[in-house]
């Protein structure tokens, strides 16, 4: 994934998040505070404008202003957790002509880390840290078998999914649904959501652009 | 159709401060360029100032507790979401007068990760930050992990006390010993009736039956873990109270501030019940009930209900606590 | 079932003062065997004293009003029911500072024919009273009848200059002046969004469609003549403005204090969205606005709603009107 | 109407108005403040614990109890208002051993006098007065006839009803429903409507005494 393919992808990612507002906000409501669609929507609107306006740059750029501007307009904790996830993927391919598996793959890793560091989520309690875990394991195992970069992202994507299916039924940990305690089973997670249909989006959005060259 | 009187969405936090910097330009003012609720009559002469960030929605707190004898800024985020580490920031670099900062921080995932970056930053430009991080909700972590627990309503007791302390001279150390005193002193719990509405979605924050409450409602509208049939203003005072009491556990002969804080739409004609009905009992236990604060400090929009607070307080903290403050949100 | 937090409902005003004078005991008591809430610090030297009579349910106001720079007493009544004259007598009598008393009255039948018989009664005990009969809202009349006006959130304006004036050391005569010239000069409209319950019978005190508001509501939810669709703020703004700029007329070069009284449930953050584009439109008309009231002051229970209010000032007005007062529902 | 029968008329009085507490305050729920019915069982209820624990007395006395009781329990405007009504009858009673029609027609004619002093309202203003004039109007004619007092009663109470069902039509002028102009119409004054029952009242108690002598 070239800078141009990049700076694609993560407008495939911004209109994502716009569209799909009510939605992620939907699975907030019934244990969190309702809004988590309308914070993701407004990150991706900032995050947009400020792409749309970038000159041409490196991968690096385009996945630090995303998440530059996440920190700095979304405030919450989604700002920082969020935004962490581009700044670790930025960091992961700095010097780097293109973003590959590998080191697409460790990023996400590191961005699995910061985030649990920082908002203090491990696996199972309930946050987008559960599918990020999962998304990390398949990134992982695919890079391990010399899977290209598509076909990590689409395990990756698969396993994101599979993690946020798995905050279902428990209960959390972190994050407002905590205070829900039992009443928080049956309800999957709004963060995890976010982040399985950020790789997804991310793999639909690269197969478009490989496609298109 | 929510109805609230508002105009844009998106500008809801923009021309709320807007009005609120008119309405009191006599003592407060808007940082520059920034998010940040400021005093006028700030002394650069060496005193330790204190700060919050929090999200906007909570009206009056937080921009409301800016004032003589008690926040020296309030860094203000977007709609429940807290300030962003630039934000914060400037809060900090703004009322730096020379004596270092203290940071308090109501305890949400939010506020500390925001706040934490905001201090590294702080830090690397030699700016001398020391953070507190307040909790005071037992419905939301058990007693024997306090950090684990949310700041809710009983932190306004450290914005005033802290506060008025600050404005004494003390150094960082004892101010941010002060704020760690009153926050291990004070108790919190929430019982909400009815919910809020959202002014950006425009629908309420959450569902309750008809004939029940929420004990342990968070400041945001976070569903409760536990409902209870509505009752008698007594009935309900007499559980909070002792929830309140075993959680400290507070004892006969200790003096007690309590805090009835209405979380928006209950009236003062109830808090002033329910508050007799709390000392009522405060009293029967033995414990001296002081100057207590009974009103709409920190709400979440219109939700009914109320938060009841009680801080366990020593001369020095009751003479600070009972000064007088220009905060346009706790004047009195 | 009704949500609210009271016991038994033929006891709500007693328990609420009894909690309001345990709250403020260190400025406020009630009178002994009577309904009246009253100073601590009364001077018993030549004061002239300035009282109201009102019904409960409308809290902060008017037990909230009385402290320094306000209020001598407050004879407060039942739920939305004017005290009887025995009551407002002991009002009279109990702050007779032997300079005389100046009766205000918030124009509504009960309070009006109460207080003329309470007048009575002290006149036959050689007390000298006299009487302001107050009136803002121009809903109730049309300008050439303001006496058939009612009494309604602009009244605010009055307890605090007219109690400030009073605590300078005028005689009667002045002092009854000063409040019959506030109250010409004040206005009022109130806008509804949304019934508040009685806490005696439980139910909504009025009925409105979903996408409405009521133009020229009372302060006890008497239902009003006209109806407009749910608005932005600042379309609301600009029609309650020019009402109300012009029954006075208010005009350029003058100085204009503004009410934004909450009638319950309106938030803060709403109060002062609305606020900033009320004083817009003032400031577009060349009038200079200044000191600000925003909160809830006089409410009726839980309603939803806005009263404005305009008071324009000479500037004797405007510095009662700024002094400091410890009356615990107005202290700033 | 002896003493003896005035207290159990009042008594009569003050059992119909603590039953027709939520009727009464339905009228006043659409165009008032929904009050009115639990103004006056409030009142009843005081007035009749006076009543009961007063010794033997004269009728100006039960009267004024009654009405006094009214004027320094209930404030508001119904208790000057109505409280005059007893007060009025009472001073039409005094030295008299008995109440009889000619007496009790000029007391209820000041007692209107009084309330249209005190509320400045007039008939015609959609209000009490207009149930007590029409009444005023009857009992007057009835007197002048010759008739019973309890003819001259039964008189004033139909006399009431009628100007109770002429408010129905009425803007008012007076009183908290007048803020609702033109949407009062088509409602029933409250304040009118207690006229009506306690006239009403007020005879068949005293049939029932007299029928129990
Ligand atoms: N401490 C935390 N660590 C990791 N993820 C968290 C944490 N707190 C919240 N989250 C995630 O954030 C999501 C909610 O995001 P959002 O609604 O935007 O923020 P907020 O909770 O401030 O309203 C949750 O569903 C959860 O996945
Ligand atoms: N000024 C007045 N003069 C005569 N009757 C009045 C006046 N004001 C109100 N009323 C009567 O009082 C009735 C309402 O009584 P109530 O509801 O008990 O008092 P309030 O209006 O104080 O709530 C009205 O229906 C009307 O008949
Ligand atoms: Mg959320
Ligand atoms: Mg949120
Ligand atoms: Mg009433
Ligand atoms: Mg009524």
């Amino acid at each position: 994934m070239n800078a141009k393919m990049t700076k694609s992808c993560l407008l495939a990612v911004a209109n994502m998040f716009e569209e799909k507002k009510e939605e992620l906000s939907s699975y907030d409501a019934v244990i969190g505070d309702g809004d988590h669609g309308i914070t993701m929507a407004r990150g991706a609107k900032a995050a947009r404008i400020k792409l749309v306006e970038m000159e041409e740059s490196t991968c690096r750029d385009y996945f630090k202003t995303y998440g530059r501007t996440l920190v700095s307009t979304l405030g919450g904790a989604m700002g920082p957790l969020f935004g962490s996830i581009f700044l670790e993927l930025s960091k992961a391919v700095k010097g780097k002509e293109v973003v590959d598996a590998k080191s697409f793959a460790l990023g996400f890793e590191n961005a699995m880390n910061k985030v649990m560091e920082l908002g203090g989520a491990k696996p199972g309690d309930k946050t987008m840290v559960d599918a990020m875990a999962t998304a990390v394991g398949a990134m992982n195992e695919a890079v391990a078998a010399g899977d290209s970069f598509v076909e990590t992202l689409e395990k990756g994507a698969k396993g994101a999914k599979e993690g946020m299916e798995a905050t279902i039924p428990m209960i959390a940990s972190r994050g407002r649904s905590r205070y829900a305690e039992e009443k928080a089973i049956g309800h999957q997670d709004a963060g995890a959501t976010s982040i399985a249909y950020l790789l997804e989006t991310l793999t639909t959005a690269l197969k478009e652009e490989i496609s298109h060259e | 159709m929510s109805k609230k009187f508002i105009n844009d969405p998106e500008l809801i936090v923009e021309e709320m401060i807007a009005g609120y910097v008119h309405a009191y330009q006599d003592r407060l003012t808007n940082l520059e360029g920034s998010h940040v609720i400021l005093r006028k009559d700030q002394k650069k002469t060496g005193k330790v100032s204190v700060i919050i960030g929090n999200g906007s929605g909570h009206e009056p707190a937080c921009i409301g507790f800016v004032g003589f004898n008690m926040l020296d800024a309030n860094a203000y985020g977007g709609m429940f979401a807290a300030p962003s580490p630039d934000t914060l920031f400037d809060a900090i670099e703004s009322t730096d007068q020379g004596a270092g900062i203290c940071v308090l921080i109501s305890n949400h995932a939010g506020d500390v990760i925001n706040s934490k970056m905001a201090i590294d930053m702080a830090e690397d430009d030699d700016l001398v930050c020391k953070s507190v991080i307040l909790y005071d909700d037992i419905a939301s972590a058990p007693k024997d992990q306090p950090e684990e627990r949310r700041g809710t309503a009983g932190t306004l007791f450290n914005y005033k006390i802290t506060g008025s302390f600050a404005e004494e001279g003390h150094d960082l150390e004892a101010v941010c010993k002060m704020a760690e005193k009153v926050r291990d002193n004070t108790r919190t719990l929430t019982v909400a009736t009815l919910p809020g509405t959202s002014p950006i979605t425009g629908i309420p924050m959450f569902e309750i039956a008809d004939d029940e409450v929420e004990i342990g409602m968070g400041v945001h509208g976070e569903a409760a873990a536990h409902n209870m049939k509505m009752d008698s203003s007594k009935a309900i005072a007499k559980v909070m109270t002792k929830k309140l009491l075993e959680d400290r556990p507070f004892v006969a002969g200790e003096k007690v501030a309590v805090l009835v804080n209405g979380c928006g739409q209950t009236t003062q004609m109830e808090m002033l019940i329910f508050y007799n009905d709390v000392r009522e009992i405060l009293e029967a236990a033995g414990i001296e009930v002081i100057k207590p604060a009974i009103g709409n400090f920190i709400t979440t929009q219109e939700m009914g209900g109320i938060a009841l607070a009680f801080c366990a307080m020593d001369d020095e903290m009751q003479k600070q606590w009972e000064k007088p403050t220009n905060a346009p949100g706790f004047a009195w």
